[in-house]
């Protein structure tokens, strides 16, 4: 796999929601292949506060007009000075990290399930698995209606439902209480995961309750983003992995997560 | 052009920039950003006698201008090193040079007896800084009959180049850095990470699943550049100048203050192609300061 | 509304903010900014026996998120201060404590008897790690003995509250405080600053007349906690938590590490007025998280 | 002195030449009486490698519509930054401190030297003699043309004349070479002097043999600017005194300079 790192010029920033931006920018080289879990390294320079650079999913990629996006929340220093950049602004991006989810067999039908940033990754998810001819249902959690809104850039490649924890859409609830798991007989091939680790724990619970195979993407705190530091590992069943290398994507029952 | 090469110990380098151990993994992570070739040296991760999981997670706490670790020598051992890694790194161009770890005298000495075999491998880098271990590590580096202790052994026990890796953990480091030079250290590599600590303030907890870690990066700089210049008025052999590097000017700066050459670690982290930048970096300077060779600019700083 | 007053040794601060010495001049300089009154307490500029006029200039270099300073105790002696500034700053609300130096320990007694004589003044500290002075200074706080000794000599010749100044250029702080808790100390204030450098690549030349100075700001701070934390598990006396302090959040990461108090630096010098702001931002935070009293934070940080 | 510390908003931007730039600033609150040679000091926030606020004398002053404005000459990261702030943007200022030029009796003739940066106090102070029935001469000398360009801030306040190091505007050379100072008969009551410390030298040496009154403009390092760190020292016959409190302005024969 061969990696960029290059200064970046932001095309776009906007807010599809308040907290959480989609910034797309466009890369001065040709993109490499972009798999769905692959993420990147942004630099935030000139931030009090902000020393490393901050990792992020990527969002979706345009091969033809080497533009590549990411959906980030606000959470602090760095996401708030990056969703302040302008058009025409640079940013220096290392990509692409990490490994990815797999696919499984054409035809299987599988769940995704996304709470917060956690679901940048399922653009390129979903529409690799539309392609390989699956089956797709997103079930895509928040506080409130805002915090799903963006659940409508999945709706070109299956279903989707959504959880709000006040019920002001979709089933009121967890992603977990939702009645797609209440049935008793959930008929998914596949699980995948990624937001808030209480809520992949308890969804890699279910998958296993129901022997479905499920996979979850890590949000560990990253130095280096590309496996020289050794800071982000995760416990696995063959010892500490690198997120950022073996990982960001696990196999639930890889990793040591009493669930 | 200037002459870029560096003589420690009766070894050169090609220049004077090398990569510092544990922020450079084993040099295969860098391979997709620039030709390792390019460097003077790289100081490969930590090793040990036996494999270490090192400690939990979370490792890193990001500080003003620099970062916290807590990895805590995380490898697979010394034999794996020599069996699997090496034999995956050893065509690069640069002197590979392990940086090797123990919890005891023997421990050191054993895994210096292995490296010595080598024949490749020109040198090696005793850690006697490394503050995230709970035995041996930073003690051995925090008094002087123990740091001489063990430097004495591992000289016995290795005939080549020895570089000692010293911890800023200490009231006096010059008086340590004389003990091993007297103990047979061919060179000293300062400094190592300042033992830090960060707290969450809305968990109330601490950041580290270790409490304290290892503070790098350019916070450290104005301590590390005190430290070199400390240790070169006090020793005779070269020293490595390590601490905060992120670009061309801090190289110059360590070497100015005494340091023979420098070893750039945290920055790789920012930018990894940093080390190849930092090399045509000092190029210019020597040529803008009409330098002939970058040798002259060890310890030529006025007062 | 939470009970922000804090106990040490005996002598109550209405708050836990206070001023740490030389970064708050003799405090009429931020008369201009805030009432002093709101102060906890207020550290004067370090003061010696006889008047003296500091380090040549440059006397400061920035670095990385913090600053060097060589000032080396510019005063104008305690009669002085006795004199002619206390007067001028005695009718402040807030305790005015002195911070004292000396090349002897016979200096030291003397200053402190004194400032002994003085009923209002209710304690002073004592410094023992000023890196910027040639004699004396830090090198009473860089050795146990020493330490000691200085300590029960000022004990001797002083009534009221002690607090002891260490210096974090040690190998073992913890070690050094309970030296000085043995020696009659009623508190202790850490850290002063890291002894560091800079050089001016371009000129090749030390940037400070002294070439080493001494390093504060938020680059010090991982550092300061995990002194404040050692030295809090080791000694029952409070501790005054200090280094790169520049927001409420960061005293408060310092009190859940263990301090009974703080001192404002650096941060004094971007924002004249930032002691108000973490006045006001620890009462904010002892709302947020249901705490009746300030004191409750110290050390209540979870492992 | 009651002094000010608050966020002002940018009004203006602008450069009259390549390097240096006016920027302009509105203030929230009424600002106080401002003297030729005081100064205030900036925050120039998020900015890599800058930790201290910066110091700027103050150029000029409205007071019926708060505004305050600085002329500043890149020389670094903190200067690059300012330079490149957008109207409505905020910055801290601290001001007014230090003292200031001490005014000679009305009627008198006055000699300002200038070069560099230094030039910006000499806006207030020429207005100020112009009040006061002073005979004013600004003498300002650059590397070249561009320079000197902003000399025309004074032509209102007195003649204007001008030296370049390459001859490409007034006469070639130093300042200290004009032929003002060559006639050998140099009838000013009063010298005053910015820029340059060995331009200040060498004015102050003139002033001496020729027995006239000179103040000078110190820039030293400064950590506070309001007389609290003691760093900004300056050697004088009375010891060491704070360039920020007791200066910037100094008589030369107050200060310890060999000349
Ligand atoms: C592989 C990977 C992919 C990611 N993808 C996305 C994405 O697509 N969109 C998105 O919005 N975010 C994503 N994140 C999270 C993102 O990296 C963090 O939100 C970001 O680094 C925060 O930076 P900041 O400077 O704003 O926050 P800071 O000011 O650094 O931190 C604010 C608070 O959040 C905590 N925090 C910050 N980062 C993390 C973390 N990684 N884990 C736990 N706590 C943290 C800090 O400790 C602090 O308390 C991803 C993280 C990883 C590791
Ligand atoms: C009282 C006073 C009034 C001033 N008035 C003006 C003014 O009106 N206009 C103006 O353009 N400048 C003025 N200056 C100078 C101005 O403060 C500096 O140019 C500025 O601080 C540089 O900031 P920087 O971040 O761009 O440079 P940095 O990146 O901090 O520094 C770049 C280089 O310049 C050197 N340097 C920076 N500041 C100084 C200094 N004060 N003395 C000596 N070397 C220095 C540094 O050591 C470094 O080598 C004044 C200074 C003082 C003390
Ligand atoms: C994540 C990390 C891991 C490290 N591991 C080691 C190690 O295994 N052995 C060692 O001697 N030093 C280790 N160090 C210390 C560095 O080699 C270097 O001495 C220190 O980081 C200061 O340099 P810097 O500021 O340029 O990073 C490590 C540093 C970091 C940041
Ligand atoms: C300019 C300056 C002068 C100082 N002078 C003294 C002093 O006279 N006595 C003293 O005990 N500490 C002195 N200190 C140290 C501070 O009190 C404090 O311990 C240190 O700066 C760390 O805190 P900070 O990071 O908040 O600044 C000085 C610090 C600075 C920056
Ligand atoms: S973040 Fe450095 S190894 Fe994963
Ligand atoms: S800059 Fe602090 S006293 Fe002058």
């Amino acid at each position: 796999m061969s990696k960029i790192i290059a200064d970046h010029v932001v095309v776009e920033v906007r807010y599809p929601v308040n907290d959480s931006f989609i910034i797309t920018l466009r890369s001065p080289v040709d993109i490499p292949d972009i798999l769905p879990g692959n993420f990147a390294e942004i630099q935030i320079e000139n931030t009090t506060g902000v020393f490393l650079r901050r990792p992020f999913s990527i969002l979706d990629v345009d091969y033809e007009s080497r533009m590549i996006s990411f959906f980030i929340k606000i959470i602090g220093k760095g996401t708030k000075k990056l969703g302040e950049a302008k058009r025409g602004d640079k940013v220096s991006l290392i990509y692409p990290l990490g490994n990815s989810f797999s696919l499984p067999e054409p035809g299987k039908k599988v769940l995704i399930v996304g709470g917060g940033s956690g679901i940048a990754p399922f653009v390129l998810l979903g529409r690799n698995l539309k392609s390989n001819n699956n089956d797709v249902t997103f079930l895509i959690g928040g506080k409130s209606k805002k915090d799903v809104l963006v659940s409508s850039l999945f709706s070109g490649f299956g279903k989707v439902l959504t959880t709000t924890e006040d019920g002001s859409a979709g089933e009121k609830g967890f992603v977990t209480g939702h009645s797609l798991f209440k049935s008793g007989n959930i008929h998914f091939d596949k699980i995948y995961s990624c937001g808030p680790e209480p809520m992949m724990k308890a969804i890699g619970k279910i998958a296993n309750r129901n022997g479905i195979d499920c996979e979850v993407s890590l949000e560990n705190m990253m130095a280096c983003g590309f496996g020289a530091c050794l800071c982000c590992v995760t416990e696995t069943i063959e010892g500490n992995k690198r997120v950022c290398k073996e990982g960001p994507v696990f196999n639930v029952n890889y990793l040591k997560w009493r669930i | 052009m200037a002459d870029l090469r560096v003589n420690i110990g009766g070894l050169e380098f090609k220049n004077p920039v090398t990569t510092a151990s544990g922020t450079f993994g084993n040099g295969e992570e860098f391979e997709d950003f620039f030709d390792l070739d390019l460097l003077g040296g790289m100081f490969v991760k930590g090793m040990t006698l036996e494999p270490r999981e090192g400690n939990d997670y979370p490792r890193m706490a990001e500080t003003a201008s620099g970062m916290l670790n807590a990895v805590g020598l995380q490898n697979k051992g010394v034999d794996h090193f020599i069996k699997e890694i090496y034999p995956r790194i050893k065509h690069f161009d640069t002197h590979i040079i392990p940086n090797i770890n123990g919890s005891t005298v023997e421990d050191y000495i054993e895994v210096a007896e292995k490296l010595n075999e080598i024949e490749t491998i020109p040198a090696i880098e005793l850690n006697i800084s490394c503050p995230n271990v709970k035995a041996g590590g930073m003690l051995f580096g925090t008094s002087c009959p123990s740091a001489i202790a063990v430097t004495e052994a591992v000289r016995k026990a290795y005939d080549k180049v020895l570089i000692v890796k010293l911890s800023p953990n200490v009231t006096d480091i010059a008086e340590i850095a004389k003990g091993v030079e007297g103990a047979g250290a061919d060179s000293v590599s300062l400094i190592n990470t300042l033992l830090g600590m960060a707290v969450d303030a809305e968990k109330r907890k601490s950041v580290l699943s270790t409490v304290t870690g290892g503070l790098s990066g350019p916070a450290v700089k104005p301590v590390a550049l005190r430290m070199v210049w400390q240790v070169y008025n006090a020793v005779k052999i070269p020293v490595f100048g390590i601490g905060g590097i992120m670009n061309a000017t801090d190289a110059v700066e360590f070497m100015l203050a005494g340091a023979a050459a420098v070893q750039v670690g945290t920055a790789n982290f920012i930018d990894p192609q940093i080390p190849v930048k930092i090399i045509k970096g000092i190029e210019n300077y020597l040529e803008r300061h009409h330098f002939d060779s970058v040798s002259e600019l060890t310890g030529a700083m006025e007062i």
